[in-house]
């Protein structure tokens, strides 16, 4: 046994928790997400770096919830989340343990929130070095090539939302897009109506998006959605000096202003 | 899946609505709306094009799909007989946008209109036979149009009883053709309301249809009972039935799950492999029980 | 059925004659994402040659994500309907692979067997297939599983396999003799031909035969909730499937003017079933993912007399959680 | 036919819409392009709104509502001006053409300025021309649907 599944088990039968979410390997050797009740399955239990997903978002799942006491395996880019989603309330009735491995390959429990915070903030990711030559290579352009690019992307959208579902702010239980009185966004998938949706979901999660990029990764015709996100967050950053996932305090930066707040296009 | 064969690809029109594209609708007029209850409207249709009209059949328990453009398709049943000839009636709760739009429709506006889709009851088989109808709410209209199939030809069956409930007075439908059918005489009817949705001056029964069903046990000889009402009426009432002596293949309803093109093929009604839309939407409850409970 | 052999080298010049033909040429082109789709192509240096699987099959030839079913136009009269059937072009859908291929004959037995659906049946009718057999496979692919295998004919009008040189010609119907037939200089009759070197080797990871015995019994596994916790509810895999063939019907427009459109819709999405009146038959994630792979394993076989699985293994590459659909079926299969 | 934009302004109820009445009042003559949306507060102007007016038809878009520290409700301007603020740079990083949306504060007092605002608006828009970049967005090139019944 792993030093990983030996203290899973042991939270087992201390019965600190009673559901495990962390990762398996499956047989064309990708991890996928794995749920279990009981310590005899604790082996199949992997952390290795190709577990980019983030199991946050299975927090929200009502099967999830009616477990109670729930143990959860987090990168850091879940722990982000957690802090985010702490910050905004959504994790008052579940009882976790979240468990990580560091860089020292070590694992490491958390008691508390407090704790995660401040495990966060001393290993803070910054962008990777892919999206940030995206952004750059981006907003270099004019905005004709930018419009080009961004239409020629959602032009291939088919509205699967995987997007949507894979991201762990999108916690809505009825989102947008599923009314129809009025109609917001279009059922259909075309261009506009792509685009809208890509524009609305970036302005729900603009302050709120911890960057671990998920949407892009998973989207299944390789749009990067996750870049309009990440480019809001640096614009908050820059004008109002918010960061997302990084203090459980830290509360929505578009839910909050300052009386000296700055811009030059109000006339 | 090498056995697989490829068929041979027909462009002949398929036989649908509109005649020769299943997806094009008859366009209707509303020729008459009447306020049922709160939110709920029996709309009478009548064809604009006449060729249409000669050309539309349908038998008891068929459904169609009603449109309004721009808004979209609901589906429900065809309320009236088709022993009533020369139009056809719906009857609707307004609860999504279609079912609102719809709503909103004014006289003589034109909608859209496809089918006839589904099943029918075997009615002929029942000749001579007692017939129980039990139903709820706003799924009197699907059984509305079998009661007045069976009464326009009254003598060809048994006892005919009805039981129906609302979860309250003012949510009773038809309540003009509820007071005729209990002059009528030949018709055992049993009206109810859910506990609390009396009014002081309600003289019917008070419980939901269930109970009432089990107080007031219908005979099963020789008898078919339809049951038809939200899923979970459906899912109470036929064991009752079963366990009153009524034989399960003799124990019919008509499930509706959420549906878009009506002929099997959009996928959103079926209930495991089977399309509540071609398959049904009448069942027998022998049929019901070897079905997932998805309805 | 005939066999004919056109030399590799002349593969671009049969190209550009389909292209010259007049007709909407689709093949797969390499995007700026990496990921390989099929678009309508000019000339064969757009078509990427050096791929495992198109990211989306080809269903949306047949089957777009978008269909118009018809326009309508309020008028002093009435109302006016439109449908747009005689616009669908004539395409011919360059570099699918037999599995997609193969995919074709279930849409077609599913759409026109039964209340023969208009608008497929006008776009098959206008559609040519040419499929290229499989060189190489990865870790998804598993048609050998389904009784197919990376040569399979099934669907397919024509069936190409380079073999070095040459390429080997499998022509199975008369679209396809007629594509041939454009230019038909450049085609030499050709002996039977194993092409199993040049085919890529797949593991056979369950027998057909078994599991569509077991999974009679499945439905009431404890295992479903197992293989399906991990799923999001998104409609990646419905939508990438060359099979998926469930639909929304929605309108757009003002009361006036518009259209009524058909949409992919996918079963796994929690709105699918859901009653106007709240009340949804498959509440949990687990049932409606039960739903997507019995249809595919069992529904449909009983239905249909298909397995409408044709082991792309394009629902195990673009699902976000990595769920697998064969190792799932084999959970939910094992005594 | 020469071109006339369609405006349509999104405009607060205690501040801007009070202007522009007294624009009217004061029987100040502006462009009659503008078709004016009453809000109870610009913090009710969900962005959402402003793409669907550019969807059915809108060429340009004036929001406006009461200077900071004005507003009716307090703080409904000031929660308006951040959101205005990412939404606009999100509109610029996706390409949109950011110049169509006119932003500005008009106070009761102010009609002068609002006649001012909309005659700068709908002359800029006017040599902008149509914005049909937005609306007119194909279908995706795979499966092009003729949109025209929709933008009407």
């Amino acid at each position: 046994m792993t030093p990983l599944q030996s203290k899973v088990a042991e939270l087992f039968e201390n019965g600190t928790i009673n559901l495990m979410i962390g990762f398996k390997s499956a047989l064309n050797k990708l991890p996928v997400p794995f749920f279990f009740n009981t310590v005899s399955r604790v082996e199949e239990l992997i952390f290795t770096p190709e577990c980019k997903g983030n199991l946050s978002v299975y927090l929200q799942k009502p099967e999830v919830k009616q477990a109670k006491k729930v143990g959860l395996l987090a990168n850091i880019a879940t722990l982000r989340s957690l802090v985010q989603l702490t910050s905004e309330n959504q994790l008052g009735d579940i009882e976790k343990t979240v468990l990580t491995i560091n860089a020292q390959n070590e694992v490491e429990v958390f008691e508390n929130m407090d704790e995660v915070e401040t495990y966060v903030q001393a290993n803070f990711p910054g962008y990777s070095e892919e999206d940030k030559k995206l952004l750059e290579q981006l907003n270099s352009m004019t905005r004709d090539e930018r419009w080009q690019y961004w239409t020629d992307q959602f032009s291939a959208c088919v509205k699967c939302y995987a997007c949507r579902a894979v991201c762990p702010m999108c916690y809505c239980p009825s989102c947008t897009v599923e009314c129809n009185q009025p109609q917001w966004i279009k059922v259909s998938s075309e261009t506009t109506g792509n685009l809208e949706w890509h524009t609305i979901r970036a302005m729900h999660l603009a302050g709120r998006c911890i960057n671990c990029g998920e949407c892009g990764r998973i989207c299944p015709v390789g749009i990067p959605v996750h870049l309009l996100t990440a480019q809001m967050n640096l614009d908050i950053e820059k004008e109002f000096g918010a960061k997302t996932g990084f203090s459980c305090k830290s509360g929505y930066a578009l839910n909050t202003f300052k009386t000296g707040d700055k811009e030059q296009f109000i006339k | 899946m090498e056995n697989q064969t490829d068929i041979e690809v027909t462009l002949t029109p398929p036989s649908g609505a509109g005649g020769l594209n299943q997806y094009i609708p008859y366009k209707m007029r509303i020729a008459n709306i009447i306020e049922e209850a709160p939110l709920v409207q029996t709309y009478r249709l009548e064809f604009i094009d006449e060729k249409d009209a000669d050309q539309f059949t349908f038998r008891a328990g068929q459904f169609a799909e009603y449109g309004v453009f721009g808004e979209g398709e609901s589906t429900f049943c065809i309320a009236s007989s088709p022993t009533r000839e020369g139009y056809l009636e719906c009857t609707f709760r307004s609860s999504g946008r279609v079912t609102k739009a719809l709503a909103n429709c004014e006289l003589n506006d034109i909608i859209g209109l496809r089918g006839p889709f589904g099943n029918t009851f075997p009615i002929e088989e029942w000749y001579g036979k007692n017939i129980v109808f039990v139903t709820g709410g706003i799924a009197l209209p699907p059984l509305r149009c079998v009661i007045w199939n069976l009464l326009d030809q009254r003598d060809k069956f048994g006892e005919i009883s009805i039981y129906y409930g609302a979860r309250s007075v003012n949510d009773l439908v038809y309540k003009e053709e509820l007071e005729e059918w209990k002059n009528r005489g030949d018709v055992k009817l049993f009206v109810t309301v859910d506990p609390g949705g009396e009014t002081p001056d309600w003289k019917g029964l008070i419980g939901f249809v269930p109970t009432i069903l089990e107080q007031n046990p219908p005979k099963s000889v020789n008898a078919v009972a339809i049951v038809a009402g939200p899923p979970i009426l459906i899912k109470m009432g036929m064991p009752i039935l079963s366990r009153n002596g009524f034989d399960n293949a003799n124990i019919y309803t008509t499930l509706e799950n959420r549906m878009k093109c009506g002929v099997g093929k959009c996928g959103h009604c079926t209930v495991g492999k089977t399309y509540v839309c071609k398959d049904g939407p009448v069942f027998t409850y022998e049929e019901v029980l070897k079905m997932p409970a998805e309805y | 059925m005939e066999i004919k052999n056109i030399k590799s080298s002349d593969i671009p010049a049969f190209f550009d004659q389909l292209i010259k033909s007049g007709k909407v040429v689709m093949a797969p082109v390499l995007k700026k994402s990496g990921k390989v789709f099929f678009e309508a192509v000019q000339s064969y240096s757009q078509v990427a040659t050096d791929y495992i699987q198109t990211g989306f099959s080809a269903k949306s030839v047949v089957f777009p994500k978008v269909e118009v079913l018809f326009s309508y136009t309020k008028t002093e009269e009435g109302i006016e309907l439109k449908d747009s059937i005689a616009d669908i072009p004539e395409t011919i859908v360059w570099g699918l692979r037999p599995c997609d291929g193969s995919a074709f004959s279930y849409m077609t037995e599913f759409f026109l067997r039964e209340n023969p659906d208009t608008y497929y049946a006008a776009r098959k009718e206008k559609t040519t297939l040419i499929a290229v057999s499989c060189p190489k496979a990865d870790d998804a692919c598993f048609c050998t599983s389904v009784d197919l295998n990376p040569g399979s004919t099934s669907g397919s009008d024509i069936l190409l396999t380079f073999m070095g040189e040459d390429t080997y010609v499998e022509v199975m119907t008369e679209k396809g003799k007629a594509a041939v037939d454009i230019s038909v200089s450049l085609f030499t009759v050709s002996e039977e031909k194993d092409k199993e070197e040049y085919l890529a080797k797949i593991d056979v990871k369950f027998s057909m035969d078994e599991i569509k015995e077991k999974i009679k019994n499945a439905y009431d596994s404890a295992e479903w909730k197992n293989v399906s916790m991990g799923c999001f509810g998104c409609g990646a895999c419905a939508f990438s499937c060359p099979t998926c063939t469930c639909f929304d019907i929605q309108d757009e427009g003002t009361q006036n003017k518009g259209q009524r459109l058909r949409c992919w819709d996918s079963c796994g999405f929690g709105l699918f079933t859901k009653h106007s009146s709240g009340h949804n038959p498959k509440t949990n994630q687990t049932e409606r993912r039960r739903q997507r792979l019995m249809h595919k394993f069992k529904y449909s076989v009983e239905n249909l007399g298909i397995v409408s699985c044709v082991g792309c293994g394009r629902c195990i590459r673009v699902c976000p959680a990595h769920l697998n659909i064969f190792e799932n079926i084999l959970s939910v299969t094992a005594p | 036919m020469d071109f006339e934009p369609k405006i349509v302004a999104f405009v607060c109820n205690w501040c801007t819409y009070a202007g522009a009445d007294l624009a009217g009042t004061s029987r100040i003559k502006y462009a009659t392009n503008v078709s004016i949306i009453r809000f109870p507060c610009t913090g009710r102007i969900d962005f959402m709104l402003l793409m669907k007016a550019f969807e059915n038809g809108a060429d340009g878009i004036i929001v406006s509502g009461c200077h900071p520290n004005d507003c009716h409700y307090t703080s409904g301007n000031f929660h308006a001006r951040r959101r205005w603020i990412v939404f606009r740079s999100l509109l610029d990083f996706i390409g949109f053409d950011t110049d169509r949306i006119t932003f500005s504060w008009v106070s009761a007092a102010e009609g002068t300025k609002w006649a001012n605002l909309v005659n700068e608006t709908t002359e800029k828009i006017r040599q902008k021309g149509a914005y049909t970049e937005f609306r007119n967005l194909d279908y995706s090139n795979f499966e092009k649907i003729n949109n025209d019944a929709i933008t009407e």
